[in-house]
């Protein structure tokens, strides 16, 4: 799988982004043994520092992207507060470090069964209809353009996003809250 | 670079983590293997805002990052109060749904 | 009457989802009388506006869609909201509007268990908006919207009021028509995708249709064949519906029996067989095979059950074969029987459960071998179970017949492209099923309605005959039972030109199929 | 209905009860709302609506009838031909010459007077559309001529006369108002299914007048039994039904989309139909008539049906339902006639179910102890004496047995009733009667009477309606019938002999020797012996109304006097409708030897209960058969005496095997099919979804063998057990299902799309 996706990106003919491809390849490489390590490990802490790396990959993704604004606060928002935010569940849960696993075999199985399925047909149907098509960043998208577009056209999508992070701020304390 | 090595990164990251959310018994493991899976999209939305040139798709990325947020903020109080009331957090012994 | 020309469906499909809001927003310190006046207010409004709309229905034009509103909805899918009545949906919709006040009367004094006649009225309302929006529909989208909204509050019914095993068999309902639907959501993508232009508009999809290759066409058909046959029932697809008859209560079993079995065979009417004509013929006997397996089969299994509610919902997957049977021929002799067969078995079927409900409720029990002499118990509710069982097997004079009889009539002379030889040998065993449905009935009849009472062990209980609503509930439905069996005119005339203009594709007259496609297909058969 | 369209110009012309005969059904139809919602109010408790609308629809038929005569009479006014004029019952009539041999013997050079018999009479025919599919119009109206005319007369006459007598001998019914109600319904069911104007509303009239008879055959449906009777005649006539259905839709699309009986018989006479259409057409119908008509294979139900009130047999199961199968053939004859080619040959499925019918029900009679079997067996013996006339081509013969049968059978079985109001309400016969000839003269004359004509005694009615019957098998020499059928003229002698000697075993043990029950009969008042004596006047006298040529004075065969085949004249329809049948010769030969084997029928059994009577003297006891018999002495004639008793164990193979293979194992296996195969492969897939292929195998396999052990029972909940596996309430299985289903068909649909 990795091997295909190097190959994906490193086309013949194109290369121009021969540095942004290998940088790619990289990164996805770590990110995929990262995500691979984060359902498998035993150890639930190791399974939160294996996520802290895919996600830290997934912010550099968007960095490739010319995203930076999004690549940015997924570090901030991510590593540094839903990681914490983990952390502090498995501790509160006093769940046991070492050993979390007695999980059915046929159980995983039919989990495995169903994420290959699905990758299967997702790839094919990615393949299928865009094979041939690149990405030119020719400009990368500033902070200042995307918050135009958050408070001119998103506007109200901003604001309801901001209630629903309300709502599941209380909620969260409602629901955690021992009476 | 081509539009599909970041689609098909995403669709792998999608898979893995649905498989997680799949197999795994500790409900934790289980909130971890959901933010897999929204990073996964969330890497589409990017790859495709930059493909169409426009900022629309860094900007759903944000709220779904900001939706991510409050649900890991929401499923971690209920895993604690399934750790409360269960003294475990094994997903399996969860059936309370059973009919 | 701009009014009612513009905005008459729209208002009659929408008004009782308000009016489920307006129930759910009473406190219910105003007291239990007040929803029901409300939700009976609401569904007559609606009824109200439908039978303004058949007093002003044009009969002399019953081919072409009136009412119809053709306005913007989701652009980014090109789903339009188009709604309009034809000769085909007018009967179907008006049994809705019909239905659906007549369940809320009946309910009045006897709400299942749990009682909470609140959440139950709002359900009965929100399933008549779904109800009676796939009957108008004339976009795949605003149809399948409609036809999902009926599965919630099915499933919601069968599982809050139903009885002992109300779960397992609210599952199984809700997952058999879940499948059914996603096959049915693919059909209609894949349709979409393969139009020219994109469109789900039901009256462009015909022509926009034709380049398809055939055998691409027959797959889609089967799609819906599977989806839409899972709701009539029919016969392999069939095992959801005793257990959700049974468990269900009596308005659910009412409303399913009455209304939500038709959808599945307005479906093929309104359109998988006008949109794929060739694939229609092609499928056309498959479709007779598993119908008249369905006569039989359905007939057997009624004659092995001991529950009364039961046999009565076997008895509709024998009834709806009969129906399927007449839509196979792919004849307008075959589809006007089977409207008229759907509209039959609503009021007859419907009418059995009201009765088996109202049984239920006085002899605690529908055990066959338990019943006895409800002639001597109750001398109205026998007859009237008398006159129901007659209808149902298909006496003239009754509306069952003109489901039952025309339909084997015109399997005689199938359509043009479909095996004579192989309809001839479904007339014969579908004329056997008649006779297997006059001895489950007639046994059933027998077995609850004559004979000593076998009440009277229990002594202190006496048995009431029919209460008041119960009467106000099936009166009209005796009535039109009769009037439909004397006067079928009534129903023909509205369906005939309809059926004539949908069937136009895949009617084949003296000098050959309408349709280029078909004529293709004919003419490379007969060149083997 | 009053803006009735007129179908046929021609009726303008014919009398305005003609035109109009609808209303003779429905001023019953109107008793029978009437009765069903204010009957019990009123004095009679509803029986005194029942008794007007039936006189009123009596009267009217019988303007009806003489302005058919009229109009027959206008026809042949109108044709030119030579006419005739001649007195009957003080009313001048117009009558034209007819040679009844014409047709056989063209060869005599009566020309002349075979073009005259051609006269067609048109028929009068009114009818409104009833609705309209797939652009044919279906019609609803009448169709009136000599047939239906004739049967509105009997079945008005015979329905008011039961009316009548049902006022007494149900005096004080538990459900007194609901049995004139279905009174009601049924004769207006019957006048229906009389002047139905097409097959459509024949086949609606035909299955009403068949729920009547369930309703009134189950009317004390408190007991067991005569439920089961009347589920039984309900059941067996949709068998036959079946065919009527299948006979009908086959006839509909031969006559080009049509159900019109006229256009039917039309094209059936000028052959635009293929003869094997009408082949399979009539032999779906026969099927029909067998069950309705209680033809041999079929008519089982009918000795059943006396679990109904005895005025209901007397109406029901022997003078006017049970012949609307024969009716129904005769009305569409010509489909027979050709589709069975029955002139010319010497056998055919129609004459054989008839003349089968005819000897295998009188042989039964013999084995019965109760009054009303007997009858209801002769009726299926009569019944197959009509059947089988139409068989051999001998229309009228058939029709005019119909009409003097419905007289003698209903004064037998009203006699019957009679008899049994006095004694107890048994029929009994061997326990409960015997010497009642004295105490009820006025029952045991008629009685007497009715026999007399249900044996052919001359002069009474069913003497000539049967010596025409025999007459037209064409196998006596020298009768030039239809058709040469030496078996079926064998056959109807050997019924005439069966048929004298069976009743007169009726007749001797219920009239004759000792009273043998334990009550105090007494004759009946004159509710019931007044409708007795009116009945037996016309089985003395409905003979007369077809004399043939050259009896009493009725001239010769070319020069027709006085009563000379007044019935053939005006009730066989004359015209492109009705097929060329020939009429037969009337022999005096015939006649006299067919009399003296009835008699000799009379004379054995006669001369058996003499034996009987003087042993029972002579032992002091109250003997009804000889104590060793021939049955007791012969192997083989007691093996074929249990046979008899068992009713050829028809009633075995229906119940034991058929029904009980259908209601038991078939439909048992079929449910087990469904709960096993098909609900349990449903929920073995759901399942299956959740745990893979290789646990679907054991599950599967498990269950199979699990099932083929238990067999039965305990089905659903097991299912229910089973389903709930998925059902676990696990959040992750849950989540398993979806995103598998979700795969799949996103695969399925990708695969639709890219191929």
């Amino acid at each position: 799988m990795l091997a295909a996706l190097l190959a994906q990106a490193n086309p013949t003919g194109d290369g121009l982004f021969v540095a942004q491809n290998i940088a790619f390849g990289v990164i996805a490489a770590v990110m995929l043994v990262s995500a691979w390590r984060v359902v498998t490990t035993k150890n639930v802490v190791h399974a939160a520092l294996y996520l802290v790396i895919v996600l830290a990959g997934v912010a550099a993704q968007f960095l490739l992207l010319g995203a930076e604004f999004i690549g940015v606060t997924q570090v901030l928002v991510y590593i540094g507060a839903v990681i914490v935010l983990f952390l502090f569940g498995i501790m509160l849960t006093r769940a046991k470090l070492g050993e979390d696993d007695t999980v059915a075999r046929e159980h995983r199985l039919m989990a495995a069964l169903v994420g290959v399925l699905l990758f299967g047909v997702m790839a094919w149907a990615v393949v299928d209809d865009y094979s041939d098509t690149h990405v030119d960043i020719v400009s990368p998208n500033t902070t200042a353009m995307v918050s135009d577009a958050i408070f001119s056209q998103y506007l109200i999508p901003f604001e309801v996003v901001s209630m629903l992070l309300l709502a599941a701020l209380i909620g969260a304390i409602v629901v955690a809250r021992k009476d | 670079m081509l539009l599909n090595q970041f689609l098909l990164l995403a669709a792998a990251l999608f898979c893995i983590g649905v498989y997680g959310v799949l197999a795994r018994r500790n409900a934790v493991l289980v909130l971890m293997s959901v933010e897999l899976i929204l990073n996964a999209v969330n890497i589409n939305f990017v790859a495709f805002g930059a493909f169409n040139r426009t900022v629309a798709g860094e900007v759903f990325g944000l709220f779904v990052i900001a939706v991510a947020a409050a649900e890991v903020g929401v499923g971690l109080a209920m895993v604690l109060l399934l750790y409360r009331n269960r003294k475990s957090i094994d997903l399996t012994e969860v059936d309370l749904m059973k009919g | 009457m701009d009014f009612l020309e513009t905005w008459g469906i729209s208002i009659a499909v929408f008004v009782p989802v308000i009016g489920a809001l307006v129930v759910m927003l009473i406190p219910k310190s105003w007291g239990e009388d007040l929803y029901k006046q409300v939700a009976l207010a609401v569904s007559l409004v609606s009824g109200g506006f439908g039978i303004a709309m058949l007093v002003n229905f044009n009969f002399d034009d019953t081919g072409r869609l009136q009412y119809l509103v053709d306005k913007k909805w989701i652009e980014a899918i090109s789903s339009r909201y188009i709604v309009g009545l034809d000769g085909i949906s007018l009967p179907l919709f008006l049994l809705t509007l019909l239905i659906v006040p007549l369940c809320i009367i009946y309910s009045w004094n006897h709400f299942p268990e749990p009682h909470n006649p609140k959440a139950l009225l709002a359900l009965i309302l929100l399933l008549e908006t779904g109800m009676l929006g796939s009957f108008v529909a004339q976009d795949l989208i605003l149809f399948f919207v409609f036809f999902e909204v009926v599965l919630l509050p099915m499933f919601f019914m069968i599982a809050v009021w139903g009885g002992e095993k109300r779960q397992y068999a609210s599952l199984k309902f809700f997952l058999f028509t879940l499948f059914g639907s996603a096959l049915m959501i693919l059909s209609f993508l894949a349709m979409f995708f393969l139009a020219d232009p994109h469109t789900f508009d039901m009256r462009a999809l015909p022509t926009a249709l034709q380049g398809v290759a055939l055998s691409t066409q027959v797959l889609i058909f089967l799609g819906m064949l599977i989806g839409l046959g899972i709701k009539v029932p029919m016969f392999p697809f069939h095992t959801w519906l005793p257990d959700a008859h049974t468990q269900a209560p009596t308005v659910g079993s009412v409303i399913l029996a009455a209304v939500l079995l038709k959808l599945g065979t307005y479906g093929f009417v309104r359109i998988a067989i006008p949109i794929l004509p060739a694939a229609a013929v092609k499928v056309a006997p498959l479709i007779g095979v598993l119908a008249v397996i369905g006569i039989i089969y359905g007939a057997l299994g009624c004659l092995a059950q001991t529950d009364m509610k039961r046999l009565i919902a076997f008895s509709s997957v024998a009834h709806m074969g009969f129906v399927m049977l007449g839509i196979s021929t792919l004849t307008q002799f075959g589809i006007n029987a089977a409207i008229f067969g759907m509209v039959a078995h609503g009021l007859i079927t419907g009418m059995l459960f009201f009765i088996a409900g109202s049984v239920k409720e006085r002899y605690h029990t529908l055990e066959i071998s338990k019943l006895g002499g409800l002639l001597l118990d109750a001398p109205k509710m026998g007859w009237l179970l008398g006159l129901c069982v007659m209808a149902s097997l298909g006496l003239p004079g009754l509306a069952g017949f003109w489901g039952e009889f025309p339909a084997i009539l015109s399997s005689y002379s199938p359509a043009h492209g479909l095996n004579v030889e192989l309809y001839r040998i479904f007339m014969v065993i579908s004329a056997l099923g008649t006779v297997l449905a006059a001895g489950y009935l007639l046994w059933l009849l027998q077995r609850v309605a004559f004979g000593p009472s076998k009440s009277h062990g229990d002594g202190h209980e006496q048995i009431h005959d029919m209460h008041v609503s119960e009467g106000l509930a099936w009166a009209p439905l005796i009535a039109l039972i009769v009037a439909l069996g004397v006067y079928p005119g009534i129903m023909f005339k509205s369906t005939d030109a309809a059926v004539a203009k949908s069937l136009a594709a895949c009617l084949v007259d003296d000098k050959g199929p309408t349709c280029p496609e078909l004529a293709d297909m004919l003419h490379a058969e007969r060149g083997k | 209905m009053n803006a009735l369209l007129l179908a046929n110009e021609t009726a303008a012309s014919a009398g305005w009860m003609l035109r109009n005969a609808w209303i003779i059904p429905f001023i019953p139809a109107m008793s029978f709302l009437l009765i069903l919602l204010i009957g019990k109010r009123t004095p009679g408790k509803g029986h005194w609506i029942g008794i007007a609308a039936v006189s009123a629809a009596f009267v009217l038929s019988a303007i009806a009838g003489v302005q058919w005569i009229q109009h027959v009479n206008d026809a042949h006014h109108a044709s030119g031909s030579e006419e005739q004029a001649l007195s009957v019952g003080g009313g001048t009539l117009a009558a034209k010459t007819e040679s009844p041999t014409a047709g056989a013997a063209p060869a005599e050079g009566e020309s002349a007077a075979a073009e005259e018999e051609h006269v067609a009479v048109a028929p009068v025919r009114n009818s409104v559309t009833w609705y309209e599919n797939e652009g044919t119009n279906v019609k609803v109206g009448t169709l009136v001529d000599g047939l239906s005319v004739m049967m509105l007369v009997v079945v008005t006459l015979i329905s008011l006369l039961v009316h009548i007598y049902s006022t007494d001998y149900v005096h004080g019914d538990r459900r007194y108002t609901h049995y004139f109600a279905f009174l009601s319904l049924f004769t207006a069911s019957m006048l229906t299914l009389v002047i139905a104007e097409n097959t459509l509303m024949l086949l609606c009239a035909w299955e009403l007048v068949g729920v009547c008879s369930f309703a009134l055959i189950g009317h004390w449906w408190e007991e067991q039994p005569n439920s089961d009777a009347a589920l039984k005649a309900f059941l067996t006539n949709r068998v036959g039904d079946m065919g009527l259905i299948i006979g009908v839709t086959i006839l509909y699309f031969a006559a080009g989309k049509s159900f019109d009986i006229v256009k039917i018989n039309e094209m059936a006479n000028s052959g635009e139909i293929r003869q094997f259409l009408l082949l399979v057409a009539s032999c779906c119908l026969i099927a029909a008539v067998a069950s309705k008509s209680g033809q041999f294979i079929l008519h089982t139900w009918l000795p059943d049906a006396m679990a109904g009130p005895t005025p209901v047999s007397a109406l029901i199961h022997a003078a006017t339902m049970v012949v609307a199968g024969v009716f129904m053939v005769a009305r569409l004859y010509s489909v027979f006639f050709h589709g069975l080619t029955i002139p010319g040959s010497s056998i055919n499925l129609l004459a054989l179910v008839g003349a089968v019918t005819l000897i295998g029900g009188a042989l039964l009679a013999f084995v019965q102890n109760d009054i009303k079997k007997v009858l209801a067996y002769s009726t299926i013996s009569q019944l197959g004496y009509m059947v089988m006339a139409l068989g051999v081509g001998a229309w009228t013969a058939a029709v005019f047995h119909l009409f003097t049968h419905a007289f003698f059978k209903a004064c037998l079985f009203l006699g019957a009733g009679s008899v049994s109001h006095a004694c107890h309400h048994s029929f009994d016969m061997k326990a409960e009667m015997g010497g009642l000839r004295k105490i009820m003269p006025r029952t045991f004359w008629t009685f007497v009477i009715a026999t007399g004509a249900l044996i052919g005694i001359f002069p009474l009615a069913g003497f000539w309606s049967k010596d025409e019957i025999l007459a037209g098998t064409g196998g006596w020499p020298d009768t030039h019938g239809t058709g040469t059928y030496y078996a079926m003229l064998i056959m109807g002698m050997l019924g005439a002999a069966l048929t004298a000697a069976y009743m007169t075993r009726v007749i001797y043990l219920t009239f004759f020797g000792q009273y043998r029950g334990h009550s105090h009969p007494h004759e009946n008042g004159p509710r019931i012996t007044i409708p007795l004596i009116i009945l037996a006047v016309f089985a003395v006298g409905a003979g007369f109304l077809n004399l043939p040529p050259g009896v009493f004075g009725a001239g010769d065969a070319h020069h027709p006097t006085g009563w000379q085949e007044r019935f053939g004249h005006y009730v066989e329809p004359v015209g492109k409708y009705f097929p060329d049948v020939v009429h037969a010769t009337p022999s005096y030969l015939l006649a006299i030897v067919s009399s003296a084997i009835g008699l000799a029928g009379v004379a054995a059994a006669y001369a058996y209960y003499r034996k009987v009577e003087t042993r029972s003297r002579a032992e002091g006891r109250k003997l009804t058969e000889l104590p060793d018999g021939i049955t007791t002495r012969s192997k083989p004639a007691k093996a074929f005496h249990t046979l008899l008793v068992n009713k050829y164990y028809l009633d075995h193979l229906y119940n034991n095997v058929i029904v009980a293979g259908i209601k038991g194992p078939i439909a048992r296996a079929a449910y087990w099919f469904n709960q096993h195969g098909i609900d349990a492969s449903v929920n073995a897939v759901g399942k299956g979804s959740v745990i893979g292929g290789k646990f679907l195998y054991t599950y599967f396999d498990q269950k199979v063998v699990d099932g083929a052990v238990n067999a039965s029972g305990t089905l659903s909940s097991g299912v229910g057990e089973e389903l709930r596996h998925i059902q676990t309430g696990k959040v992750q299985q849950y989540a398993l299902l979806l995103f598998g289903g979700t795969t799949v068909l996103a695969g399925i649909f990708l695969i639709l799309l890219t191929t």
